[in-house]
């Protein structure tokens, strides 16, 4: 891709970050870090397109280490922060503890 | 499939990102917002696996290990994520930070090693940033793990000179990186990983424990950059969107805690160099307080109209959540108006307190915002302080200079009846003496939040 | 530019528009709408670019008209909306009127 | 300059414009913000005089006839926006909207006739997509125009078969598109552009005057769309970006418009061929109402502690809004509070009575919200009601099935007397009965709004 169309999409995803997140209520900062995070996971995807490209031991060693590292970011992050926001549901009298 | 439908279900997956942002931003639609963001990167995953790249077929070279790998990291990753206490929700977010910038940091040294001599200096400069930021974020979130899960010291790590060995490894570093950009190959690139690791550890040895979860987010933030930087070097959309999703999103989640805690983020992260040493505050002074029973707090409970909960960081170390819902449960039950005052940066992590809650099932309606119950001080008989100490702090208010100067506190000095569940005269995490521990009407009943609490509990139970 | 770089810009710039305009009151729909109107007067770029490649005398003139146009659309929409947002600037008293 | 500084220069237009929309979300920074739109808006434009395309040199081909038509442009441009009234602005915005659309065809055609047998098929379709959208931003543009200069009718303009004709020349016109895609020519091209511009009068001639804001608002969405079409063909990223922006912040604002109005788009847009023609509702009923003379009114006000000031659609025809002001000083200075209740679709134009409210000086602290007001209407002795009648119709919350019905109203009904000034006992523009004109405690003031409000003050100066 051209250099200007990666800055282009770096900058509108900047300015899209910055206004999904900067109006969030500070009761859900801490499910909101736990899923960002999860979503920085993505990098599998990269882990793995370069295990497919590993010629060598030591490549493919190192790409399996990221994807297994890629793939307990990503499918950890996303069932811990489920796991906080079932929480969040709305409980009627909250009475069984 | 074509390098075009490739790409767009890759854009697809980022505007599943995008909404997932979207959706966390709101207790209503976040869950479905997370579950989005999961099909997203679901989708993602998959479609790697049916689309061969230039002069290369079906299936992917090494698919068993890359199968076996994936299945390895989730064999890993899911019973971690659903077995952890949420009390230490802070280390794991710090793990899983850590791991993705390890990740990032292996992809990009694997690129670099297939790309040999064919990478163009663009191409080597991301490199490098990925390889340097990635290794910095696995280091310094492995150590902020050890801190917050407390297999080290909690306390700032300085030793004599060690703003000058930062310096030079940060130097060394970056003359590392310029090295790999001129020269190229394989032995000056691991070289600076190694540096990028032993900086990430450097950096974060100085910070304090409660000032981590800055850390954490700021290191989370880096992540993404550095999964953005990947994305480009890959010419993947989908990494450099969703990358850069995180690098703005994380800087701004860590802008708004550091503010929350009227703090700058400079001063979090080179607090420990510049602070003068702490005397043991107030240690020397025996000014009196007054102590009391878990009886003395029962009755004092007993005969209130209104109490206000305050939880705190102790709350979470004493993981006494479950004993505080007894508690306001009991008092509900006598008739007693009961209301939590959450403040924003209670807890180890932003939002924390709502989460260990929400866990232990306390309805929605019983937990209020500080702005929402600070007017409300004046009305209550007492004010319940468990674990918490900096966020009551009046200092916040009267003391200009001190290190929370400015920082909105939850306003108890109001209250009739000042109750504060501690184990010791030690200040909070700010480290300065709090002067509402020994107001007149302040009563103090010493003992791990937990232990203490459920001997209220019991007293309150026999009046 | 690649296709997939195009639609990716346009994704995000659709976020960023819908983000940023969605919180807006109503005091200033109008202003907004004028402001928003003067932004696409930037095709006056477009126009002179095809007035530079013009070669024939009718595309000369659809360009001319073009630029005409859209500098009327671009300049007055940002002079207009300075206008009325001039008016909203808070004032004391309210005393000169 | 190389294309891709040139590139950059653009995207940074294109981040100016962004902070532009940003800047204007709020009244504080809103004037910065247009400010900062100006400037990329300048900066694009002065950039382009210094990059040469490949394979050409500056200055640019027809460097003269281009600056003379800016000159042309700045001439015309600047005076029309420096002069024109306030209450004229749904117009001025219709206008500027009508010839961006123009240019955007105008662009694309040229574009078309340069490319000739070169356009790859993508381009074409683009082109197409200018052409037909951009004419009939053009031609509706102009028709919105006529209605709101009332140089034709403001009614729904429908004729017998009406529908047949529209959909007849939207099928000729797609079928016109088919054949620019397929055979090419300059005189396919020239049918579809008259095709779109017929089209375009023929979608806004049955549009009532007062759905016409809603219309522009999308006329000026799609224009946008149009400007990133054109960015597509011409491969400049900030036509991309700017075109999308106004497109997206376009489709929103015309939604917000449409909601705060309780309509849906679609009845807006065709509501003229689906409505049962309205009879001249009431007319037969001969209900008695109480009128009262300029003095009746002035005594009433006179002797109120707290008036509301309920200014509409009327108060903009009759340009009466320095009239309104002075009527609230004078208030003011004998000691009664004032207030204006601003409906957010009061006016010809979302937010309109804002503007003329500011533009004849009324001070912030006296303009309420809805909201605000609302509740205050209980310990309000006058809500004088100034050429506005939807906005305070009850059948909004009592009628199900009128077309108002939903739409948030001002509660006037709950102050203790109620005023209307207006000319007739003509329904507003939803063409409904209000019954709050026969409610007792409701007086009338039949006359022009500015007239009428000129009798007032005199008689109150007398009292
Ligand atoms: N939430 C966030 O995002 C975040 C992030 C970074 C930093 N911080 C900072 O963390 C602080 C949070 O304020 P805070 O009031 O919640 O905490 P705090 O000021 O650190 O006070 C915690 C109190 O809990 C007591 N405690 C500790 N363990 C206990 C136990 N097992 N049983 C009973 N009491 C116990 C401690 O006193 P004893 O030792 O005497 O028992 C201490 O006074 C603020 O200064 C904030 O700026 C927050
Ligand atoms: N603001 C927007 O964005 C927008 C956009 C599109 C549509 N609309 C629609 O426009 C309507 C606005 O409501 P509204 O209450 O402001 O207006 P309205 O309901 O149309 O009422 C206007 C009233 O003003 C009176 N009037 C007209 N000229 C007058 C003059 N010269 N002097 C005195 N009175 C005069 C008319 O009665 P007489 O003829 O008896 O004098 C009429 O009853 C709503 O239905 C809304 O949905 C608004």
């Amino acid at each position: 891709m051209e250099p200007i169309a990666i800055i282009s999409i770096f900058v509108l995803a900047v300015f899209v970050g910055f206004e999904v997140v900067s109006k969030v209520s500070s009761t859900l900062h801490t499910p909101l870090m736990s899923g960002a995070n999860a979503i920085h996971g993505v990098i599998l995807v990269g882990a793995i397109i370069v295990a497919d490209h590993s010629s060598t031991n030591l490549e493919l060693g190192l790409a399996v280490a990221a994807i297994i590292l890629a793939t307990i970011n990503m499918v950890g992050g996303f069932v811990v922060t489920d796991r906080m926001l079932e929480m969040f549901k709305p409980k009627k009298g909250g009475e069984k503890k | 499939m074509s390098h075009f439908l490739y790409s767009l279900i890759g854009l697809a997956a980022g505007v599943c990102f995008i909404l997932a942002l979207k959706g966390l931003s709101t207790p209503k639609t976040a869950r479905r917002g997370n579950i989005i963001g999961a099909i997203g990167a679901t989708i993602a995953t998959l479609v790697v696996f049916f689309y061969a790249q230039e002069g290369e077929s079906l299936p992917l070279n090494n698919f068993g290990w890359i199968i076996g790998a994936i299945a390895v990291g989730v064999v890993i990753g899911v019973p971690a994520a659903r077995k952890v206490q949420m009390t230490q929700m802070p280390q794991l977010v710090a793990l899983f930070n850590g791991v993705g910038g390890g990740a990032a940091a292996l992809v990009a040294i694997v690129e670099y090693l297939h790309l040999g001599d064919t990478a163009n200096t663009a191409e080597v400069i991301a490199t490098v940033f990925t390889v340097i930021v990635g290794c910095v974020s696995f280091s310094g979130s492995i150590i902020t793990f050890l801190k917050l899960q407390e297999l080290m010291t909690t306390r700032p790590v300085v030793f004599p000179g060690g703003r000058f060995v930062i310096a030079g490894t940060l130097a060394a570093t970056l003359a590392a990186a310029v090295w790999v950009v001129i020269e190229l190959g394989t032995n000056p690139l691991m070289i600076l990983a190694a540096l990028s690791l032993l900086f990430g550890i450097l950096f974060v040895l100085p910070v304090g424990g409660a000032d981590v979860p800055i850390v954490i987010s700021l290191l989370n933030a880096f992540t993404g950059l550095t999964v953005a930087a990947s994305g480009y070097v890959l010419d993947s959309t989908l990494l450099i969107i969703a990358g850069t999703l995180v690098g703005a999103s994380g800087t701004i989640l860590t802008r708004l805690m550091a503010e929350a805690m009227g703090r700058s983020l400079f001063g979090t992260l080179f607090g420990a160099f510049t602070a003068k040493p702490q005397e043991a505050s107030g240690a020397a002074e025996e000014r009196p307080v007054r102590s009391g029973s878990p009886d003395d707090v029962a009755i004092l409970l007993n005969y209130a109209r209104r109490v206000v909960i305050v939880p705190g960081f102790g709350l979470a170390v004493a993981q006494a959540q479950h004993t505080v819902r007894e508690l306001a449960d009991l008092m509900l039950a006598k008739g007693i108006d009961v209301a939590y005052g959450i403040h924003p940066v209670a807890g180890r992590m932003p939002g924390h307190m709502n989460v260990l809650l929400a866990e232990a099932n306390v309805p929605y309606d019983q937990l209020a915002e500080m702005d929402e119950v600070n007017p409300t001080f004046g009305q209550t008989d007492v004010a319940i302080v468990i674990g918490a100490n900096d966020v009551v702090n009046p200092a916040a208010q009267t003391t200009p200079g001190c290190p929370i100067y400015g920082m909105p506190i939850l306003e108890v000095s109001n209250a009739a009846n000042i109750i504060f569940l501690k184990r010791s005269m030690r200040p909070g995490f700010a480290g300065i003496e709090n002067e509402l521990l020994y107001d007149p009407k302040t009563m103090l009943l010493f003992g791990d939040a937990k232990a203490s609490l459920t001997k209220v509990v019991s007293a309150l139970k026999n009046l």
